[in-house]
């Protein structure tokens, strides 16, 4: 009666819709069940690979976990083997059905027969619970020392998969992986340089301790595979195993990180593999691309680390995508080391900024803002200005918010700081993050020089139409505190002033607020905006303000309702203009930003409070 | 190490999936999604990576399937595909000229395979030609069983 | 590795250019006939098969009707990628267009028009006039159409050959799809032109065109009704008469038709003086709409729903007894329902509230997250528009927090605190449960409406100063919208409890204006901070005030906007709640660009 | 109002055929949004308009395929999906089966259609026997004259048809949807009534349509002695019925097209018991589930229902169905999580009764938290109308002055019924 898995795959293959696949599994499904619960045991292996076939197809298969447990536990190598990768396909480590197998697990551990012992490790390795990983450790180490290399090299991966679980049971594997240094299988070296690249990862005291006295081992290794000739099971585009090589030229980074002695040892090795490795066939990259990593890691003389640099100069020239991508990357978290060198890629990286390719174009934008300092800021920061036009939209995000940091950490002056910001709110005003606004307020407000400046700008931009989020924020902002400014005659652009009435400001305040679009940030900073002109401009424009404040008194949103009753208030008070006034200078010192905030916090604050004129403290009888 | 290995019909299909690091099903199905729609929608110019969350997504199109890993940041992308083109030459020498069809229908041979490559997304054996013999010793085990169970038939 | 890869998975095969060009150029008939047929095929499926340009253009001459039809699909295709060789087809066009038979007539002037290469617009312009004359009125409502398109291509051309006017001698032609078309033509000029001059309509046009509609097909009456309700009468008894003329269109099954009527009778309804034909009207239409909304399409019924928001807003009464038909299926589709929940609030009532809550109740335990949470938020924009339910719905929201369920508990919040502000000082009783969920609370607005809660009644919640506390430590980790509750709150708890928060509103005054970057929280800590150390009795009074209670005006269309999305019934526009001008090609263009 | 260009596309997204009416659009839009919609996880999930960067998308979805218009402009939604629906209503006229293969093996007539359904991206001739006229699948061996009738007064209807027997067949099919709340409280009912026609006569006939339209009694003035008469609420009709006629005294006059169309369809709110009612009482526990059910037929004992389907809703995972009942089948029908119990015939004023149980697994689908689907039930009772509309007459007339059969039948059948379930 069961259906075979061939014919289930065909029949659901020939589905038209989703609607029919969905119905068609359905049927199936609640026959296998049927079939689980009539205990039919001929078809359990048919029904498990069928479940799993089901599963990939994105259907649930909770209830059909039990019956891969009981399969493990059968005798039969075909039941075991569908029914240890039925586990590791319908379960993660995560279940708690997974427990029930523990036993199965342990049984299985200690067969004669290699390919169950093949079977178990596998599925520990790949889906143990750290509750599994403990009960089953002391097994694995055992099997580390196993006659049988197929079970050595499993065993070595489990060790790993356990570490990763359970990191304090690490030392029952440090002395055990050391033996598997002289081991001859490949395999069994390969895995075993990966459970020495856990232990190092996890415990890298410890293992330096325990593995620099192997040093002279693992170069003998790296060195026989490098001069090795042809060997046809371990041969990748005429390397030897570049698989092992590298690992092992990662287990030197290691070694080598912060001990010249040592990584003296292996400069030659590497030297070597620089200088001799072809880049013709990819692998040769990627063992060079390991290689240089390594050298930039590890306590190496400086003609090595350039040695690295220009290697990876030549990367980026290479036609490959791949090649290139990976020298950008590497490029941008070794620049400090030979900045020379890297500048005379300049012209090279900025290519990059054109590439088709976005990943590519994100490297190489990260490797510019690396390059950017007081020297190179304006000619760089205009190459991206002009290349934010045309960015696609999903690039202008990082785009924009490189260009804005730049400019904040390395403007030669405030005012090229601001007109830069400024130029990305024009260009790509949607991708400003709201840091970099709060950043462009404090650099106005702290520069006295700027206030006139920055209130024209934002004035025209505004009454022009533009609307994006960051470009209201800051005008808006502006235009409340410096408003006056314009009814002044101290707002000016270059020597030209910008001039604009009092009803001309407010009428383009509440213009904006009033839009359809307008968010909440734009209606509370726009309400800001109001109330503080109130106390700089005449008292006529005060009853003014209270017309368009009166709108909001029973609005939906509670903080805008809040403060339009509060500034109604506020309004007729003698000494709202005192309430009002200008806001403290925001002093440069005070400039947080999220990401160092933590470290700054206590050493500013009270900088801050000094310097700011602060109103008094609140006295604690005035209330009563 | 890998996170997790997918492969992708062009059609957006996949045909294994598997993960070393703990996800849940939701999850799982959310980010064999999300990939399968970011490599699928590359042109096949661009190169093979992609940030992907903390991780990185290393990919490779062959003919109507791509072949996906998710790898640690730290990790070595340009082995990363020497491991992917491993896996189909392993694949291509074990079905003999491999093809879609093969993997569909033999998908967990695929997976066997998988198996005797990698274990918690770290690679177990650089020899093609052992992983093969022990592939072909235990299909044989399944075709003449030795402790007297009846051959299965799927 | 790239070269050797390619032998995996791999079968395909090349040189179908080639292939197809020899095809092409067989002599035989048929066999020249099934070339072309896979060329379009292939184009079909997306290849570029523009090389092929001359090779099928060789083709054109042919008396076979469906040879040439193919040829001049592929000529619209790729015509502009071979302006030059576009050309060298014109001869035929003008040929076919004074062939004997219409079809092949219409069949020249409507592709002429859809190949958009400058060039050859003037020898369209000799045929074109032409065939607006023509006797055959399949002709004739083609070459009203190619106008258009004629337009599209060059505006100033179409002026100067006196088109503009040949299309309006069209509009009194004896057949009615001509007429129709003529209509949609004109329409489509004066759109894209923003020149209303081009199609203005006088009394004597209204009427023909009422006329003509009766004949009309159903496209040709969409497309007059929609002219018609553009139009402006001098007299008012005219909107009568329209009304009058239009309304059995609410009886078509068309559903366009009939809501471009609705449309017809909106506009013209406020020149309507007496009240009883209003009644009537509005009595009329109503029918029609619930019918849209029984269409077994679930599309239709959203477009439907949409524009009955807008005409409920505009003639409130006119479903005020249908709110039933707004009940949700289980297989409604997430869009319709969520729609159908914005009706059902904008016809609760205190007659039908007790339905209406029942049914907001069972959505509140769906599965669909959205749907879900919209169905919370609901009940509580119920319980702020009708007085005598509020306590219900409150209790019914009280049920809700029981459930546990995290993202309905966080609506629950958010609602409760709109209806407090709705009714202030008289549901305080159920502060104490909603305190004991405050450690669930995880998005930014459920918080910060908690928080509202606790300043807001802080005078009588006695652990107020231990909750607002709680909140300091993470201060800076909150986002904006929760760091200005917390400031408005802990101020107002100094207000009315200063003994016991002295420490703490300094605490906060600090955080806001000294260790925060947002330049607008520090307005408010400044303000609030001068304003304490000036006058603290002056600072209750501005802080702690009565406030007048809220109104609900969340999706209330404003009502210039509304009067303008009337006008654009059964469009966009009416889907989007939006002036065509945010979201299509016009002379607004230029400001969305800047709005991005 | 127009339409920029439509598309037709596989449930992957991927273009079948595409026709560019306005050039106004970048062809290239399609792709994007498509790879949008089938990335969704709920089908439907996605609004059917939807704008992204200056263009509008509406699309539908029709078996496996996915018909997509787009636009720059501020067009009629209501057309765009009415003509969406036609265009798919022609399509199946012509192929029978509208999917992928018919699509690709009759791209060339479709895109004919498209060039004359739709000029500058305005909806033209939409009628499939007006089009069939000229359009066809042969081929164009034989060489067509324009269509006369696509600019006649009568769009619908080509002059010179012939029978040999003039004959005409009337369906009143009515529809019941109900919604009903598990309490048993029902939420709304109507009725959705359709006239449907089956014309075979010669000539240009002139038909006039009389019910017992209560509004149509009181129009022509007659007292409502003759049986009852039935209010409707709403009628739509179809293009070929003078509606101005209709508007002044109900009158249902016209010219019908040629064989098989919908006359009217109308709609009555009038609160009706529903037919047919399931009572029923769920017991849920950890590893098995009990459902009592009952069902009741409210409609008068001379009638009986048909076919009878009563869909329980059942969660997905369940096995080792068990069910008994005296009247009837039932079957677990794992493809839609339900059981359903078939009742051949159902006589009116009747009740029945079943019980099922089915086993749940120990292992729960940690995240499944199902959907309340509700009780669907399926039935058919014939010669019989719910709202007792009734055909009083049919005039056939025409100038050759045959005589026709008029014949008339009467159905009523399930519409959206559904009973709603606690979880």
């Amino acid at each position: 009666m069961s259906m075979r898995l061939r014919d289930l795959i065909r029949s659901v293959r020939a589905c038209k819709t989703a609607a029919d696949e969905r119905a068609a599994i359905a049927r199936e499904c609640a026959d296998i069940r049927r079939s689980f619960k009539e205990e039919e045991h001929g078809n359990r292996t048919r029904n498990i690979a069928k479940l799993m076939y089901i599963h990939m197809l994105g259907y649930p298969t909770h209830w059909g976990q039990m019956e891969c447990v009981k399969l493990v536990a059968s005798p039969s190598y075909t039941e075991k083997r569908i029914g240890y990768l039925g586990l590791m396909v319908l379960l993660d480590e995560k279940q708690e059905v997974l427990m029930l197998v523990t036993n199965s697990l342990k049984n299985d551990l200690g067969n004669t027969n290699q390919f169950i012992v093949g079977l178990a490790l596998c599925t520990l390795g790949n889906i143990s619970s750290p509750e599994i990983a403990r009960d089953l450790a002391t097994e694995v180490e055992k099997l580390l020392s196993h006659s049988n290399p197929y079970i050595r090299k499993k065993a070595a991966l489990c060790a790993v998969r356990i570490i990763r679980k359970v990191p304090e049971l690490l030392e029952y594997f440090v002395n055990p992986s050391k033996n598997l240094i002289a081991d001859r299988s490949h395999g069994v070296l390969l895995t075993g340089m990966t459970l020495i690249l856990e232990i190092c990862k996890t415990e890298p005291e410890l293992a330096v301790k325990s593995f620099r006295p192997y040093i002279h081992e693992f170069l003998r290794i790296l060195r026989n595979l490098m001069q090795s000739t042809y060997a046809p099971d371990h041969d990748v585009s005429g390397f030897t195993d570049p698989f092992l090589q590298t690992k092992i030229i990662r287990v030197l980074r290691y070694l080598g990180t912060g001990n010249t002695e040592i990584s003296d040892i292996m400069t030659d090795v590497l030297a070597q593999i620089i200088n001799n490795t072809e880049t013709i066939k990819s692998v040769g990259s990627a063992l060079l691309y390991e290689c240089v990593l390594t050298i930039m890691q590890i306590d190496c003389n400086s003609d090595l680390k350039t040695l690295a640099i220009n290697t990876l100069g030549k990367f980026l020239t290479n036609k490959d995508n791949n090649t290139k991508f990976v020298a950008l990357n590497t490029l941008t978290r070794v620049y400090q080391i030979d900045t020379q060198a890297l500048n005379r890629q300049k012209a090279t990286i900025l290519e990059c900024l054109r590439d088709p390719d976005i990943a590519i174009r994100q490297r190489a934008l990260e490797l510019i803002y690396a390059l950017i300092d007081q020297n190179s800021v304006q000619s760089l920061l205009k190459e991206l200005l002009t290349y934010l036009i045309v960015a696609e939209p999903e690039f202008k995000d990082s785009l924009a918010e490189k260009i804005c940091s730049a400019a904040e950490k390395f403007s030669p002056n405030k005012k090229y700081h601001f007109d830069t910001v400024f130029d990305v709110m024009l260009l790509a005003g949607a991708s400003v993050k709201e840091d970099t606004n709060y950043t462009l307020i404090h650099v106005i407000s702290s520069n006295e020089s700027l206030h006139g400046y920055a209130v024209g700008k934002f004035q025209q931009a505004l009454a022009e139409g533009y609307r994006s989020k960051s470009l209201l924020q800051c005008g808006l902002w502006c235009l409340g505190e410096y408003g006056h400014f314009l009814v002044s005659g101290k707002a000016s652009i270059d020597d030209v002033v910008v001039q604009a009435s009092e009803l001309d400001v407010i009428a383009l305040i509440c213009g904006i607020m009033q839009e359809r679009e307008a968010t909440l940030i734009t209606q509370q900073y726009a309400l800001n905006a109001l109330v503080k002109l109130s106390g700089r401009f005449a008292e006529t424009y005060a009853e003014k303000i209270k017309g368009v404040l009166s709108q909001y008194l029973s609005h939906m949103n509670a903080d805008l309702q809040q403060r339009s009753v509060e500034y109604t208030r506020l309004l007729p008070m003698p000494f709202r203009s005192a309430i009002v006034e200008q806001m403290p200078l925001m002093d440069d010192a005070v400039v947080y930003h999220k990401q160092n905030q933590a470290q700054e916090k206590s050493n500013t604050t009270n900088t801050a409070v000094a310097a700011a004129p602060s109103p008094q403290v609140v006295p604690a009888q005035s209330a009563a | 190490m890998i996170h997790f290995v997918l492969l992708i019909s062009r059609q957006g299909k996949v045909r294994l999936s598997k993960w070393y690091s703990a996800y849940n099903a939701k999850e799982k199905t959310k980010y064999s999604k999300e990939i399968t729609s970011m490599v699928l929608g590359r042109s096949p110019k661009l190169c093979n990576f992609l940030p992907w969350k903390d991780h990185k997504i290393v990919y490779k199109r062959y003919a109507s399937l791509f072949f996906v890993m998710c790898v640690d940041n730290d990790d070595n992308e340009l082995m990363v595909l020497e491991m992917i083109h491993h896996y189909v030459e392993l694949l291509d020498r074990y079905f003999g000229n491999v093809c879609e069809l093969d993997l569909i229908f033999n998908f967990h041979k695929a997976y066997f395979i998988l198996d005797e490559m990698l274990i918690d997304g770290e690679l177990q054996e650089s020899s093609k030609k052992s992983i093969l013999r022990m592939m072909a010793a235990q299909d044989q085990m399944q075709e003449n069983p030795q402790d007297g169970s009846n051959k299965i038939d799927f | 590795m790239s070269g050797s890869d390619a032998k995996y998975f791999q079968n395909s095969r090349k040189g179908e250019i080639q292939e197809f060009r020899e095809e092409l150029r067989l002599p035989s008939k048929d066999k020249k006939k099934d070339a072309v047929k896979k060329v379009i095929a292939a184009m079909t499926v997306g290849k570029d098969v523009s090389l092929l340009f001359p090779d099928v253009l060789n083709c054109i001459q042919t008396p076979d009707l469906e040879l040439k039809k193919l040829v001049y699909l592929y000529l619209m295709n790729y015509a502009k990628t071979q302006p030059d060789l576009a050309i060298l087809a014109v001869n035929t066009f003008v040929k076919d267009a004074q062939d004997p038979k219409p079809l092949v007539r219409a069949l020249a002037i409507r592709t002429m028009g859809c190949i958009r290469v400058d060039k050859i617009t003037e020898y369209l312009c000799e045929p074109l006039r032409k065939s607006l004359k023509d006797e055959d009125a399949y002709v004739r409502k083609t070459a009203a159409v190619c106008v258009a398109k004629l337009f599209d291509i060059n505006p100033t051309l179409v002026e100067d050959q006196g088109f503009v006017d040949l299309l309006r001698g069209l509009l009194s032609d004896p057949n009615p799809m001509v007429v129709a078309n003529a209509v949609s033509s004109l329409t489509d000029i004066a759109e894209s032109s923003g020149r209303s001059d081009i199609f203005e309509l006088s009394s004597s046009l209204v009427n023909k065109l009422l006329t003509a509609i009766n004949e009309c097909a159903e496209w040709g009456q969409i497309y007059i009704l929609d002219a018609i309700s553009r139009y402006t009468p001098s007299e008012p008894q005219e909107s009568d008469s329209i009304c009058e003329r239009v309304s059995p269109r609410l009886q078509h099954s068309n559903s366009a038709v009939v809501l471009t009527t609705v449309k017809v009778i909106l506009r013209h309804l406020d020149n309507i003086a007496n009240e009883d034909v209003v009644r009537s009207l509005c009595k009329k239409m109503a029918p029609p709409l619930i019918t849209l909304m029984s269409s077994p399409e679930p599309e239709v019924q959203y477009v439907a729903l949409r524009n009955i928001e807008i005409i409920i807003q505009k003639k409130t009464n006119i479903l005020s007894h249908e709110v039933k038909i707004f009940f949700c299926k289980y297989n409604d589709p997430i869009y319709v329902k969520l729609e159908k929940l914005e009706i059902m609030i904008k016809l609760a009532s205190e007659r039908n509230i007790d339905q209406v809550l029942g049914e907001l109740k069972e959505y509140a335990t769906e599965v669909d997250v959205e749907f879900v949470r919209k169905s919370v938020r609901s009940i509580g924009r119920c319980a702020i528009k009708l007085e005598r339910a509020a306590e219900k719905c409150i209790q019914a929201l009280l049920d809700l927090i029981q459930t546990k369920v995290n993202y309905v508990v966080q609506e629950v919040v958010i609602v409760i605190k709109d209806i407090f502000r709705r009714y202030p000082n008289q549901y305080e009783g159920v502060i104490a449960t909603l305190c004991e969920n405050l450690e669930s609370l995880d998005e930014p607005e459920a918080k910060g409406s908690m928080i509202w809660i606790v300043g807001e009644y802080s005078d009588r919640i006695d652990n107020a100063a231990e909750l607002l506390d709680s909140f300091l430590d993470s201060f800076s980790d909150e986002v904006s919208t929760v760091q200005l509750q917390l400031l408005t709150a802990v101020v107002k708890l100094y207000l009315s409890r200063p003994q016991e928060s002295q420490e703490l509103v300094q605490k906060i005054l600090n955080l806001a204006t000294q260790e925060t970057d947002n330049p607008d929280l520090r307005d408010r800590g400044y303000i609030y901070w001068r304003l304490l150390s000036t006058d603290p009795n002056a600072a209750r009074a501005v802080v702690r005030c009565e406030k007048p209670v809220i109104t609900d005006d969340t999706n209330v269309i404003e009502s210039s906007l509304l009067d303008d999305l009337v006008q654009h019934l059964s469009t966009l526009a009416s889907v989007y709640h939006r002036r065509p001008e945010y979201f299509a090609v016009g002379p607004r263009a230029e400001l969305q660009k800047k709005v991005e | 109002m127009a339409c920029s260009a439509l598309f037709i596309l596989d449930m992957k997204g991927k273009i079948l055929m595409s026709r560019n009416y306005r050039g106004e659009v970048p062809m290239g839009v399609a792709e994007k949004f498509a790879s949008r919609i089938s990335d969704s996880e709920d089908d439907w999930s996605s609004r059917p308009v939807v704008h992204h960067n200056g263009v509008t998308y509406f699309h539908l979805k029709h078996s496996n395929l996915i018909f997509l218009a787009v636009t720059n402009r501020n067009s009629n939604a209501m057309t765009m999906f009415s003509f969406l629906y036609k265009l798919i209503q022609v399509l199946q006229e012509y192929f029978k089966e509208l999917e992928e293969e018919s699509i690709r093996d009759n791209f060339v007539i479709i895109y004919e259609l498209l060039d004359e359904m739709m000029d500058h991206g305005y909806p033209q001739i939409s009628d499939t026997k007006i089009l069939q006229e000229y359009i066809t699948q042969e081929g164009h061996k034989l060489e067509k004259e324009a269509p006369i009738a696509v600019t006649n007064a009568v769009s619908w209807r080509s002059e010179g048809i012939k029978y040999r027997k003039n004959e005409v067949f009337l369906d009143v099919v009515e529809s019941i949807n109900v919604l009903a709340n598990a309490n048993g409280t029902l939420l709304r009912s109507e009725i959705n009534g359709a006239v449907k026609m089956r014309c075979f006569l010669s000539g240009m006939p002139e038909l006039r349509l009389g019910l017992n339209d209560k509004l149509q009694f009181e129009a022509h003035g007659k007292s409502q002695s003759r049986g009852k008469a039935v209010e409707l609420e709403d009628v739509k009709l179809h293009q070929c019925v003078r509606l101005s006629r209709f508007e002044n005294d109900r009158t249902i006059s016209f010219i019908p097209p040629d064989g098989e169309f919908e006359l009217m369809s109308y709609r009555l709110t009038t609160q009706v018991k529903p037919l047919i009612w399931v009572d029923f009482h769920v017991q849920n526990y950890s590893t098995k589930i009990e459902y009592d059910i009952k069902a009741v037929s409210q409609f008068k004992t001379k009638s009986t229902a048909n076919g009878v389907e009563i869909k329980i809703p059942v969660p997905s995972d369940a096995h080792s169905p068990e069910f008994q009942c005296a009247v009837g089948t039932v079957k677990y029908v794992p493809e839609e999580d339900a059981f359903i119990w078939y009742i051949k015939q159902f006589p009116g004023g009747k009740s029945f009764s079943m019980r099922a149980q089915l086993r749940l697994p120990t292992i729960q689908n940690a995240e499944d938290r199902s959907a309340k689907r509700p009780i669907a039930i399926k039935f058919e009772i014939p010669y019989f109308t719910v709202s007792g509309l009734q055909v009083r007459y049919l005039k056939i007339i025409e100038k050759s002055g045959y005589q026709a059969l008029p014949w008339v039948r009467y159905i009523t059948q399930n519409g959206g019924y559904e009973i709603r379930m606690n979880n």
